[in-house]
């Protein structure tokens, strides 16, 4: 960072707001505060317009973010939610998500500065989904969506920005993954055969929230041909259960499954619901101890063992049977995605609220 | 705050404000001679032993009496409330190992912090390819002049025989930093990590905008 | 689409170039040409100073892209270098990567139009990454550095905008995967303690290629305990060893595996080379015959089953022992990342020339 | 082509050209009394279950003399030109089931593209699902009025009875398709499917932009 100004935070850069395009992006770029994509350049009328999306006092702080536990404003959201495209009216899922990452037990500190391939994923639930146009079908996780891709995108840039998470400094993921440019999508609450996350979470389904885990990269679930619900959940537990991933070495933490919508239906029509669908990967996922004492994790006190042999029993990857994150979402075809989380972390769930 | 016209020509900065409170650290010990030291082990592969080590050779060779040796549930997050209670209350002084990755220096640093905060002396140890994020750390939460001591990266990987030849190798800085004067020590290491960081960030790791 | 002239292929919108930042972007957004990000506006100039990024002629077709099967001329890859925000240096890679995947044996066809949420990841080796500042180090996979982030961008923009590949039209991805944003990076050469990737494929050193590999987003392995190569080695075949992904499902394609530079020197010191990690993979990473014939797999004649009981044996992800796709990236850290495949598709490398 | 200043007033395009090449369907059958039918299954599940209980129908109530049956290695991608040169020396007409995925479908649809520029009438089967993708491959790939037989979505987790009736249900579509008038045919296939895209894509499944 070469502007004493720009890395204490004080309002306003070094920078003509006259700028043109390509000179504002080479200027920010060197600042460090990209995410290396062309930005739309923070101008004062810009911000200005984008704060109109919520009626918040601007300068609140929601807390502040690790690693460099600098201020999240409203209006320092506003700052990066104009740089990554966002339209005025998405300001509010982003400070809603802030909200929940502040939060203790979202462990953002560690999220941020791990060489862990980690990144909060984004689920919006309720009537901002379709109000927002937040895909939630074909491609959900991928881009294409203005709401999708610029709200993940403006997370990423708050991570930076307001927390301090530049990459090599205070991030210091070894290999990163894809998933940090944007990873924010709805539940699919249309082609659900169950109730929707935000409602079992304890939220009315009229109210909007947004639930953020701490998520490697998507893992596919292939199963085109399991005629029954106990095949498919034959298959989530198969895929989730190596030793690559945080949870199996922690011991902990949460697993999310996002079920496509055909493997939902096939799940569904067995009469299974959501309750045990967890019961089941809690039961069958999970590694031979043998395995987990080769990559050197001993805390097996929490967790019941089971099936396979009595020398090399099975342990399972989380704590309890709602540590695994259900939702549904995606087109039509025959797959579900795995996210294996960054371990020490809990998922946590708002409101979004526009006031 | 003043109204966003008032400065329209120029860009606005998405970096957050950041801390600007500066804390000194703990006062340090005399001696070693008599107190009782604290071993705080992360969970961190060969944190034990380093840390057992280093018990055992300040007990044998440094007059200290008694160490307390506690573990964390996991690298990350911080150290329980109840277990910083109680280092503090029983110990003159805290060892703290080890920050080998982004996480775990980052909630290592924290709980330095938080201890030497609360007047209790520690040595915090992190791996050289991490201390300089946990001096960045150290100084977003105040207390730029945090002595850390540096042991070589990776530990993970090496054998136990390896690990306790560090432990030995560490001693002097642990003394160091346990028994020098805290302003001393401050002018020490403040920004001393930050300004060497070419020495600690292997090149080939880093690459240029 | 709206407009039949940009559906068809015609060089000019019907949007001036004079529009402002914001209507261009929403012309182009409803268009459905963009990613959902912001995208810099196209403009002839802008295309033509892109064009002096190479010395080749901006008419030439390159070959069809499916699943339109529309025509890969320079100047439109241009055009979305533009789009994406590319420098003209850039183009070159832009070029090779798409003689890459124009290769029968990639199955474009086959990767843009699927459920699977696969996207091409790009491996930059040579010269080329070192002078165009592609990060193959901390976070070489997520956000932050120009080139990769851009590059990476245009890839997929091509794959929307010259082959078809719209979300929910060509490409049917049932969740698609956040890598689709971007997903290119260089192999770390200086912290590889083994010869590199082109290198292997029979490029000179200096020689700067593009490799491309139909992915899936990266799945983490954590490995922090191992003090040997065959404990690191354990872990990664134990990683990839899941019914979950293509590779099993099929018995077939390539597994690519990005090993971090700290697994890497704990794997060479014990003087294992490329050839004994492919081995070793080859010889342990599969999944037990039970577990595929519960998916329906039963293409086994080709496989050699190993360990486990007679009943029950271990069957192979890949064909051979090469077709585990092996480099070295990333910053300090115990973590490497594996990349099960499409199945239906080999990667293909490329050189990378300015003429 | 001209200089690019000479348009400087217009944005450029992104989309690539497209094939405009429009090319006629095969000739179809004047009876399925006699002829040889080749069946191409391409290893989707249930999809030899559906061809098998369709060639038993054409042969036990229509007058086909022989099935020939070939399955490809996968479904994606084409299938090789051996099998296609030995379908279409061997047999009148091919039934080449089926596509009920991004890659299958389009694959499927191009193998059946490939046979009818050779001249061999087939009988290509989407799921309802994909049926809009495989009619745009067809459009594509220049043979917008390949006539595109269509099953229920999804076929890979239903039971073989299931799949049997769905093959009952499937046949006046196969006897249409390849006894018609290719004219006729043409005209009643080229766009069908575009312009009633609402009807087979389930519409909680595509979010608008």
């Amino acid at each position: 960072m070469t502007s004493a100004a720009a890395a204490q935070g004080e309002r306003f850069l070094a920078l003509p707001a006259s700028l043109d395009f390509e000179e504002a992006n080479e200027a920010l770029y060197q600042l460090g505060v990209t995410d290396g994509l062309p930005v739309i350049p923070p101008t004062p009328d810009r911000v200005a317009r984008m704060l109109e999306g919520i009626r918040r006092d601007s300068a609140q702080s929601l807390g502040t973010m690790g690693p460099a536990y600098g201020q999240a404003t409203i209006e320092k959201i506003a700052v990066n939610a104009v740089m990554a495209g966002c339209r005025p009216e998405y300001l509010s899922v982003l400070v809603a998500a802030v909200e929940a990452m502040v939060e203790y037990e979202f462990n953002l500190y560690g999220i941020n500065a791990t060489t862990h391939p980690v990144t909060p994923m984004l689920v919006v639930n309720g009537p901002a989904a379709e109000r927002l146009r937040i895909n939630s079908g074909y491609n959900c996780m991928g881009q294409g969506w203005r709401a999708n891709a610029t709200i993940g995108r403006a997370i990423r840039l708050i991570l930076v920005n307001i927390a301090g998470g530049t990459p090599g400094k205070g991030d210091r993921a070894t290999h990163g993954t894809p998933a940090k440019f944007s990873f924010c999508l709805a539940e699919n609450e249309l082609a659900s055969p169950w109730q929707p996350l935000h409602v079992r979470r304890g939220f009315a389904p009229d109210v909007s929230t947004v639930t953020v885990h701490a998520s490697e990269a998507p893992h596919e679930i292939n199963n085109h041909t399991s005629e029954d619900g106990a095949g498919i959940l034959r298959t989530f537990a198969h895929a989730v259960s190596t030793v690559g991933h945080n949870n199996s070495y922690l011991g902990r933490g949460e697993v999310a499954i996002c079920i496509g919508p055909e493997h939902a239906e096939t799940i569904a029509r067995d009469g299974l619901g959501i309750a045990d669908i967890q019961e089941h990967l809690f039961a069958h996922a999970g590694n031979r101890r043998s395995e987990l004492l080769a990559i050197g994790r001993d805390n097996f006190d929490a967790m019941a063992p089971f099936e396979a042999s009595e020398a090399d029993p099975f342990v399972g990857l989380v704590e309890k049977a709602e540590d695994y994150l259900l939702f549904v979402a995606g087109g039509v075809g025959k797959h579900s995605m795995a996210m294996p989380s960054f371990g020490l972390s809990r998922s946590v769930t708002k409101p979004i609220g526009i006031d | 705050m003043p109204a966003l016209n008032q400065n329209a020509e120029f860009l606005m900065n998405p970096v957050g404000a950041r801390n600007v409170e500066r804390g000194p650290i703990a006062p340090r010990l005399g001696t070693l001679r008599g107190p009782t030291i604290g071993l705080l082990a992360n969970t961190k592969k060969n944190a034990d032993i380093l840390l057992k080590t280093v018990g055992e050779i300040l007990i044998r060779e440094h007059g200290v009496v008694v160490v307390i040796s506690r573990r964390k549930v996991s690298s990350s997050p911080a150290a329980p409330d109840a277990m910083l209670d109680e280092l503090a209350e029983s110990c003159a002084a805290v060892i703290n190992a080890y920050g080998d990755c982004g996480s775990c220096a980052s909630w290592c640093i924290f709980d330095g912090v938080t201890l030497e905060k609360r007047g209790v002396p520690t040595a915090t140890v992190n791996s050289d390819a991490f201390v300089v994020l946990g001096q960045h750390e150290a100084i977003a939460l105040g207390l730029p002049g945090l002595p850390i001591v540096t042991v070589p990266h990776p530990m993970g990987d090496v054998p136990a025989e390896e690990v306790r030849k560090r432990a030995e190798a560490m001693i002097a800085q642990v003394l160091r930093v346990l028994t020098t004067e805290a302003e001393v020590l401050e002018s020490e290491y403040t920004d001393r990590f930050i300004d060497e960081s070419d020495k600690f960030t292997r090149s080939e790791m880093v690459c240029q905008l």
